[in-house]
């Protein structure tokens, strides 16, 4: 492998990261979808990167399906959602950007350190994917859990996923390639069709997950029969 | 591939879930149901005689062989105690035959995605069938479509992906470690390829993806904090899929914990993974037994026992050990048969209540002596009262424990009791006192129930030579 | 009678129990079932006597069942024939019972089925020789007691009793199972026979010692575990609360004796103290809160924890004389301790028994609501003082003989080289002694209030004596209890076998059966018959030559009462009222109990009241918070359930981070 | 041959506790009634009274049961065997055996016992009154009077009543600050026992503090004889209790021949004069208590008896 195809490889895994912390500290929605569909059509170009060095053509299958179903579809689809439903553009954040965005940086350390120290025995390349996959489905876990916006909390999802996609991707001659990766592909079209559902049975007024949280389970049940008030669905407990 | 019992296993859930989507009539659907389970338990039943060979994507051994009966045959069980409580909320209207389409095609899916997890020799196919099975049974949680159901399925779906991305990671990782000495391609997640050569996969990624893997599968298996769907998936969704989840698909997940312990208890360079499980089953395991108390819900209050139990037989796994394997591995059946056989009463009681807040259900055993009986007798199974199940393996379990590690055993202790405490208490008012409620006699099939409670039965007493020597064989196998 | 005959017997009453649950609503059943477990048991008896009586080795049996590789384990040896024999006596005489007690049960396919099995797993405990099995039966016991205190589940207070009883039940189950996982060491040797060959050292020991103390304790009702019993035992149907009382206890004494006697080799010199401690304050615990208790099946059941402190308070001293290499001594504590097992199983029963008929003859429990009884039920009323008097240790029965035997054991016993077993032997005879006299003090109170003096309600005047059945049971009972006292010597050497499998002793021969001697006549002796003799002789001659004075045959005539007689029965002493200078004098701080006098204001109308008030320390200490702490932590707890889907991400998300930095920063 | 021969001391024994002891009641309260300068009844009034009351009709409540009958003969039995068996003039009678120290203490409970029941049969609230009270009393005396008995057999090392006073009256045992203990624990709990000043008096119906005179009020004719005789019974023997432990000397040994026997009944009658006149001096010279400072009274007792056994255990000596 060539000085040239490293690079790529390095630049477009570090470039998925990128979007990753990019997605971090986005404050409008669209903006945010955006930003998904490009680290997508990142993980697009990097598997298919992949693809032609490892001489695996199934990883071309994979690379398209990120290309069409993740760059395009979801994208689209996200749009339509938070036109049709009339969902805030802004996000909703539980903590600021400041802290978001130095906690996300904290993350990339841990996941470099952690990765690089472990896999010092297998290739540089895979070594790097794995912690840069690392990286991001760390970083979309944190966007899950510091966003309110239920759209935003998917797409957190999403480049978690994305993540996934690129370390089983990066990683040489693994199989089932192609399966796993429609099967996520299942997984986030049951995720976004969820929200339409939700959205179409007319449940809840908003996709804020605060409406959700009315109807956890047995909330009114305690409340009726406790008749003290539960607890406040905010943040005090993180 | 020859048609043999592995592909039969997998095949007839497959073909029974694409005629049951297009059956139009419940009553005829649920007996095909039925039938295809059946047909299904069959097949497991002939993998004890015939053993297939193991091939890159199949294997049978001492070990799933366990899983795979049980599987087949609660899944059997649930689907004749599915037929008559499904009558039941077609009767009051609580569920269309359209929508049952969609749920009997969805149970033969998950159940093929259960078989599949079970049999497969591919840790990379495994997490696919898993993912299978989690998805079928999100949609079959919120089926109902009422808001708590919808909610608590949108819980499972949120958390169960997470934890299924967690596990895929994992699973790479064990790749990435196995194929520079397995070699690339699909040897390097052939479980069987990997297992003789466990000590020389690289340890640092192998410790990476173990804590992976145990939260992954961890979140599928209920341990805390990892729990949280788990609850609410049971309580929200029809019961015969209470029973699936609580008796099945926790035994699944914690099957795919087992399968990557053994992976990596073979290599002495990794972190043993003995303690860390030990320590959260224990955790889960008092966690759970608190959280009994202050339960509205009866079915809820079963799915937190549910809990309890996979931490204590996670922390029996973790101990190690021939005695409390074994132990680990008996208290999996019997929480799996008593807790479906559970189920199935509590199903059949909140129907004939029409409730499933505990507060409404009093004197059940005044009126309706079999259904109340039946869950007094499951419920002191639960809680390991002799002569059934749960006693014995408990009782290995305990006493393994705590000859080896005192301090270990001591906060078990306190879960088993607390835990004890409260399922009795809130039982004692339910079977006991003065009748509350609706007192009309209800259609229930007793039949899967009771079989379950009798296996149990059996078992606390007398456990066949032939069995034991399996079972202990296994248990040395998971070290 | 082989161990195998023996077992086939108790899978008889399996069976039983199993067959009642099919047929219990026919209308024979009680008789058949009843009768049936009757004969059982006397089989079952029958084979324990002989076992007794004829010196033969121990039998022991494995059956293919239970644990896989062990498979359970049976052995019949003397201690285990002597408590086949208590619990088959028991058994046999509270099935008999039953057949005329049965009939009043409005419900009785919710006491049936439950009834042998119950008989059948006190048997199997006895019988068993492996942790397994003896913890299964153990479990089983508890079990099927617990369903037939649900019995009469209508009742708020049953359901209450019901559940602490389970609870505690569980408790202690689980205490012995880690006894014996102490015992069984890593390797799991789970049968008795390789427990005893590697006894558990140091603090092992010890630690066994006390889970023993806390789990068969608890089954006993050793003060301050003893919570559950005063509740559960009078729940029952009176036979059943007889066999819980009497019958029961017993087994889960054999437990302790079977476990630190026989498995531990005994607990040392500190074990032996704690014991005798543990039982000095339960005999006295327990006959206070039997005095302040009116009613009277719970007021039977607090004595049976009185008795209890007894038996450990022998046990104790045994274990103590054993760890000083006093084996003589040992077996002579150790013998009053077997000698009272058997005679508060007799009593007891015997006791709850009455109980049982004055409650179907007067449906009324409460001391209170009494009355007069003597006259109404003659028979009941004799064998029922018998009873009285054995339980309150008095010449000539044989509860005077077992305590008497203790007393031996406390002051004949070499002095102790411990400076805590110095102060702890005389305070523990002391205690004994005034758990007697307080126990005499209650039985006047209970005979007093409820045969005595008049009728207070109408139920009691209208009361009739019980049936056929009941009273024969109970005089063969009190002639047992009056058998027993005056042929201790009989007894004593029936058991001298157990004595010895336990301590390596026992007491010396008992010829003709005259004299119980403990040590040597010269130091001490007792003789139940001649007291007997003597007390019938003279109280007849007196009686006779009284008469011959001319006095002439008694007049009637209303009473006298000091020239001012009360019509009213409630002008009567009430046990209330009896107790009341025990109470001054004893519970005030034990129970924190207030008196206060309510004082209408001036000139209202309204009554004065006194108000008493007592307070369960044991309960309210211990267990009231120990269930508060435990709610109070399911509650706070309770917050993981009603988290945000974002919060519980947040927690996955944490562990995952902690795990990798821990992972980075170890590793 | 033997056997008559040991069987004749015993039989006189058990006549002598019979018949003497209406005669210490009667001496007891001759000297109280001189001590108060009253003239008092004859020495011999109690015989008087018994025979008086055996002759009378006996009155029985209309609702009296056959245990309120049965009662006096049985409590009559129980004191008289209690008596029988302490030694008053010589030790090593035959009988000795039966029982020893603590069964002669449960004897005297199985009497308190029926005598408690008795009280209470007629269902006035005068019985009850009083066997509350004496039920009260006895639970403290009884477990003093074990603390004594303790005490004795730590130091004579039996609890056989012959052996504590041949041991007593040897040489070997010296003045002692826990026989010293024993004795006064000894003195409150007969005191109490017999229902005397200050815990009782004997002498008062209608006193709403009495204990024992509230039991029997509704006794009569043979019946209340037989009380009144037990009673007297039950003095003596705590009398000869005293004496034969306490000032053993002038006890024949068993088998000493009639010389020995007359010379000891002698002393034991000197004894007997001795004690009454002590019990009336003290008698008089105190007041009686509340019945709620009898409790106080007993725990001097108990604690002195246990405290004599401590001694005993933890020194050895003493």
């Amino acid at each position: 492998m060539g000085v040239m195809d490293y690079n790529i490889a390095h630049m477009l895994a570090g470039g998925l990261m990128l979007a990753s912390l990019m997605m971090l500290y986005q404050k409008r929605l669209y903006a945010l979808i955006n930003i998904y569909a490009l680290q997508a059509f990142l993980l697009a170009l990097a598997v298919a990167w992949q693809a032609a060095l490892q001489h695996a053509p199934q990883l071309y299958i994979t690379a398209l399906i990120a290309l069409l179903f993740k760059a395009l579809l979801i994208p689209f689809a996200l749009h339509r959602i938070v036109a049709r439903l009339h969902i805030h553009r802004k996000i909703e954040t539980v903590i600021g950007t400041g802290p978001v965005m130095l906690s996300g940086m904290a993350l990339v350390a841990l996941a470099m350190d952690v990765m690089l120290k472990a896999a010092a025995h297998t290739a540089l390349l895979e070594r790097e994917d794995l912690a840069f996959a690392l990286a991001v489905l760390l970083l979309g876990l944190l966007m899950m859990v510091t966003r309110r916006n239920a759209v935003s909390q998917i797409i957190g999802f999403l480049s978690l996923e994305n993540g996934l996609i690129l370390a089983a991707a990066g990683t040489k001659g693994m199989p089932f390639m192609v399966e796993i990766s429609i099967a996520f592909s299942i997984l986030v079209a049951f995720i976004v069709i969820g929200l339409f559902l939700f959205r179409i049975r007319e449940r809840f007024d908003t996709v804020d997950l605060r409406a959700l949280d009315d109807f956890r389970g047995e909330w009114r049940l305690a409340e009726a029969f406790s008749g003290e008030p539960s607890y406040e669905s905010g943040d005090e407990i993180s | 591939m020859n048609f043999d019992a592995v592909s039969l296993v997998l095949i007839i859930p497959l073909v029974a879930a694409a005629l049951l989507a297009v059956l139009p009539e419940y009553k005829l659907s649920s007996r095909v149901n039925v039938l295809a389970s059946a047909l299904t338990l069959g097949a497991a039943l002939s993998l004890i005689a015939h053993r297939p060979p193991t091939t890159r994507y199949f294997l049978v051994d001492d070990l799933n062989i366990v899983f795979i009966v049980l599987n087949t045959f609660v899944g059997f069980t649930t689907s004749v105690f599915s037929a008559s409580y499904i009558a039941h909320e077609v009767e009051t209207g609580k569920l269309t035959s359209g929508l049952l389409r969609f749920y009997h095609a969805l149970y033969q899916i998950m159940l093929f995605g259960m078989n599949l997890a079970l049999v497969t020799n591919n840790i990379g196919l495994m997490w696919v069938a898993v993912e299978l099975a989690t998805l079928s049974t999100v949609v079959l949680v919120g089926v109902y479509r009422t808001p708590e159901a919808i909610e608590a399925a949108w819980k499972y779906f949120i958390l169960g992906s997470v934890g299924i991305a967690l596990a895929l990671f994992g699973t790479t990782l064990v790749y990435a470690a196995a194929r520079p000495v397995v070699g690339a391609g699909l040897n390097g997640m052939v479980w069987t390829e990997l297992l003789p050569h466990a000590a020389a996969l690289d340890p640092a990624l192998m410790n990476i993806a173990f804590i992976f893997l145990l939260l992954g599968y961890g979140t599928k298996a209920g341990l805390f904090p990892l729990h949280a769907w788990l609850p609410d998936a049971h309580a929200e969704g029809p019961t015969p899929v209470s029973a699936v989840l609580s008796g099945l698909l926790l035994n699944v997940a914690l099957y795919a914990i087992l399968r990557f312990k053994i992976l990596f208890a073979a290599n002495p360079h990794v972190i043993p993974p003995g303690p860390l499980m030990a320590v959260v089953g224990l955790v889960t395991a008092v966690f759970a037994s608190f959280m009994l108390y202050p339960r509205y819900d009866i079915k809820r209050m079963f799915a937190y026992s549910s809990i309890e139990h996979m931490g204590i037989i996670t922390f029996a796994f973790g101990i190690g050990g021939a005695l409390a394997n074994f132990a680990g591995l008996l208290q999996m059946v019997m929480h799996s048969l008593t807790k479906s056989a559970i189920f199935f009463s509590v199903g059949h009681v909140s129907q004939a209540k029409g409730t499933q807040k505990m507060e409404d259900i009093r004197g059940l055993t005044e009126s309706h002596p079999l259904l109340g009986w039946g869950l007094v007798l499951g419920v002191v199974a639960i809680v390991g009262m002799p002569p059934l199940g749960v006693f014995m393996s408990e009782f290995l379990t305990l006493s393994s424990a705590f000859a080896r590690a005192p301090w270990l055993a001591a906060p078990l202790v306190l879960a088993l009791l607390v835990a004890f405490g409260a399922i009795m208490r809130h039982t004692h008012k339910m079977a006991f006192g003065p009748v509350q409620g609706s007192v009309k006699p209800s259609r229930a099939s007793y039949i899967p129930m009771f079989i379950h409670l009798a296996i149990v039965f059996a078992a606390g007493v007398f456990i066949p030579a032939a069995v034991a020597v399996w079972f202990k064989h296994v248990a040395k196998i998971l070290g | 009678m082989s161990l195998a005959a023996l077992l086939c017997c108790v899978a008889l009453l399996l069976a039983l129990s199993v067959v009642s649950a099919a047929t219990s609503r026919l209308f024979n059943a009680t008789i058949i079932i009843y009768g049936a477990s009757c004969v059982v048991s006397l089989v079952l008896l029958w084979g324990g006597i002989g076992h007794l009586l004829t010196p033969a080795a121990a039998m022991t049996m494995v059956l293919p069942v239970g644990l896989p590789w062990t498979g359970a384990h049976f052995r019949l040896d003397a201690l285990a024939a002597f408590f086949l024999v208590v619990v088959n006596l028991g058994g046999a005489a509270a099935s008999f019972y039953a057949l005329g007690y049965g009939r009043h049960e409005k419900e009785p396919h919710r006491v049936l089925p439950f009834y042998p099995a119950f008989i059948a797993a006190m048997n199997l405990v006895v019988l068993a020789a492996d942790a397994f099995t003896f913890l299964l039966a153990w479990e089983l016991m508890s079990l099927t007691s617990w369903a037939l205190v649900m019995a009469h589940h209508r009742e708020k207070e049953n359901a209450r009793a019901g559940y602490v009883y389970i609870v505690m039940a569980s408790f202690g189950t689980f205490m012995l199972l880690l006894a014996f996982a102490l015992l069984a060491g890593p390797h799991g040797l789970y049968v008795f026979s390789e427990m005893q060959k590697n006894p558990a050292l140091s603090w092992r020991g010890a630690l066994v010692l006390f889970l023993v103390l806390l789990g068969a304790g608890s089954k006993a009702g050793i003060y301050p575990l003893h919570v559950w019993l005063p509740l559960a035992h009078p729940a029952a149907p009176s036979h059943v609360s007889g066999l819980m009382s009497g019958v029961m206890t017993k087994v889960a004494v054999y437990g302790f004796i079977r476990i630190v006697f026989g498995l531990l080799g005994g607990g040392g010199e500190n074990g032996g103290m704690a014991v005798l401690a543990l039982g000095s304050v339960t005999a006295v615990m327990g006959v206070l809160y039997a005095l302040m208790q009116h009613d009277l099946k719970k007021l039977l059941a607090y004595h049976t924890v009185e008795n209890i402190g007894i038996i450990f308070i022998g046990l104790g001293l045994a274990l103590v004389f054993k760890a000083g290499g006093h084996d003589a001594f040992a077996a002579l504590a150790f013998t009053a301790a077997l000698f009272h097992v058997f005679n508060h199983s007799l009593f007891k029963s015997l006791l709850f028994f009455g109980a049982g008929a004055v409650q179907t003859a007067a449906h009324e429990r409460d001391m209170e609501h009494l009355g007069g009884l003597i006259r109404r039920m003659p028979q009941t009323a004799f064998v029922f003082l018998i009873g009285c008097a054995a339980i309150s240790a008095l010449p000539p029965f044989n509860g005077f003989a077992s305590e008497w035997l203790t007393f031996q054991a406390i002051i004949q016993g070499p002095v102790p080289a411990h400076w805590g077993l110095k102060m702890l032997v005389p305070a523990s005879g002391a205690m004994l002694a005034l758990a007697a006299a307080l126990a005499a003090a209650c039985f006047v109170k209970v005979y007093g209030v409820v045969f005595l003096g008049r009728a207070r309600t109408e139920q009691a005047k209208n009361a009739a004596e019980t049936d056929r059945f009941s009273l024969s049971v109970m005089f063969i009972l009190a002639l047992l209890c009056l058998l027993a006292g005056i042929f201790p010597g009989f007894v004593i050497n029936v058991l001298a076998p157990a004595v010895r499998e336990m301590t390596g002793a026992h007491m010396p021969q008992h010829g003709a059966g005259l004299l119980l001697v403990p040590v040597s006549a010269a130091r001490s002796s007792y003789s139940g018959l001649l007291v007997f003799v003597f007390i019938a002789v003279s109280a007849g001659l007196a009686a006779l030559i009284a008469r011959s004075f001319g006095g002439g045959a008694p007049r009637r005539a209303p009473a006298w009462d000091c020239g001012f007689p009360l019509d009213d029965p409630q002008t009567q002493y009430t046990a209330g009222s009896f107790a009341q200078p025990i109470r001054r004098v004893f519970v005030r701080s034990l129970f924190r109990a207030s008196e206060r006098v309510e004082m209408p204001p001036p000139g209202s109308p309204a009554p004065a009241r006194l108000v008493q008030e007592l307070h369960d320390v044991a309960w309210e200490e211990i267990y009231a918070r120990i269930s508060s702490r435990v709610l109070c932590l399911a509650e706070r707890m309770d917050r993981f359930q009603f988290l945000s889907i974002r919060h519980y991400l947040v927690i996955v998300f944490l562990s995952l981070v902690l795990l990798l930095t821990v992972l980075a920063l170890w590793f | 041959m033997v056997l008559i021969e040991g069987l004749i001391p015993q039989g006189v024994q058990m006549a002598a506790v019979l018949l003497l002891s209406p005669l210490l009641v009667g001496i007891t309260r001759k000297m109280k009634a001189r001590l108060l300068r009253r003239q008092g009844a004859p020495l011999l009034q109690p015989y008087r009274d018994i025979l008086r009351l055996l002759r009378k009709t006996p009155v029985l409540a209309e609702n009296a049961s056959w245990l309120f009958r049965a009662a006096p003969y049985l409590i009559l039995a129980f004191t008289w065997l209690a008596a029988a068996l302490v030694p008053t003039f010589t030790t090593g009678l035959v009988f000795n055996r039966t029982a020893d120290l603590i069964a002669i203490v449960a004897l005297l409970a199985s009497a308190r016992f029926l005598l408690a029941l008795a009280g209470m049969d007629i269902g006035t609230s005068f019985g009850g009154i009083g066997s509350s009270r004496e039920m009260m009393i006895s639970a403290l005396a009884e477990p003093a009077m074990m603390m004594v008995v303790f005490t004795l057999a730590l130091i004579a090392g039996s609890t056989q009543l012959s052996g504590i006073a041949s041991y007593m009256a040897s040489s070997a045992v010296g003045l002692r600050v826990s026989l010293g203990l024993a004795l006064v624990a000894l003195m409150i709990v007969a005191l109490a026992e017999n229902a005397r000043i200050p815990v009782d008096n004997p002498a008062t119906h209608l006193e709403l503090t009495m204990v024992h005179e509230a039991m029997v009020l509704e006794y009569s004719g043979r019946h209340l004889a037989m009380i009144e005789l037990a009673a007297a019974v039950k003095l003596l023997l705590y009398v000869s209790l005293i004496g034969c432990i306490f000032v053993p000397w002038g006890l024949a040994q068993a088998g000493g021949g009639w010389e020995a026997y007359a010379l000891a009944g002698v002393f034991y009658l000197g004894k007997l004069a001795v004690a009454a006149c002590l019990l009336a001096l003290f008698e008089t010279s105190i007041a009686k208590m509340r019945v709620f400072r009898v409790p106080d009274f007993l725990n001097v007792a108990l604690m002195m008896g246990l405290l004599a056994t401590l001694l005993l255990y933890v020194t050895g000596r003493f």
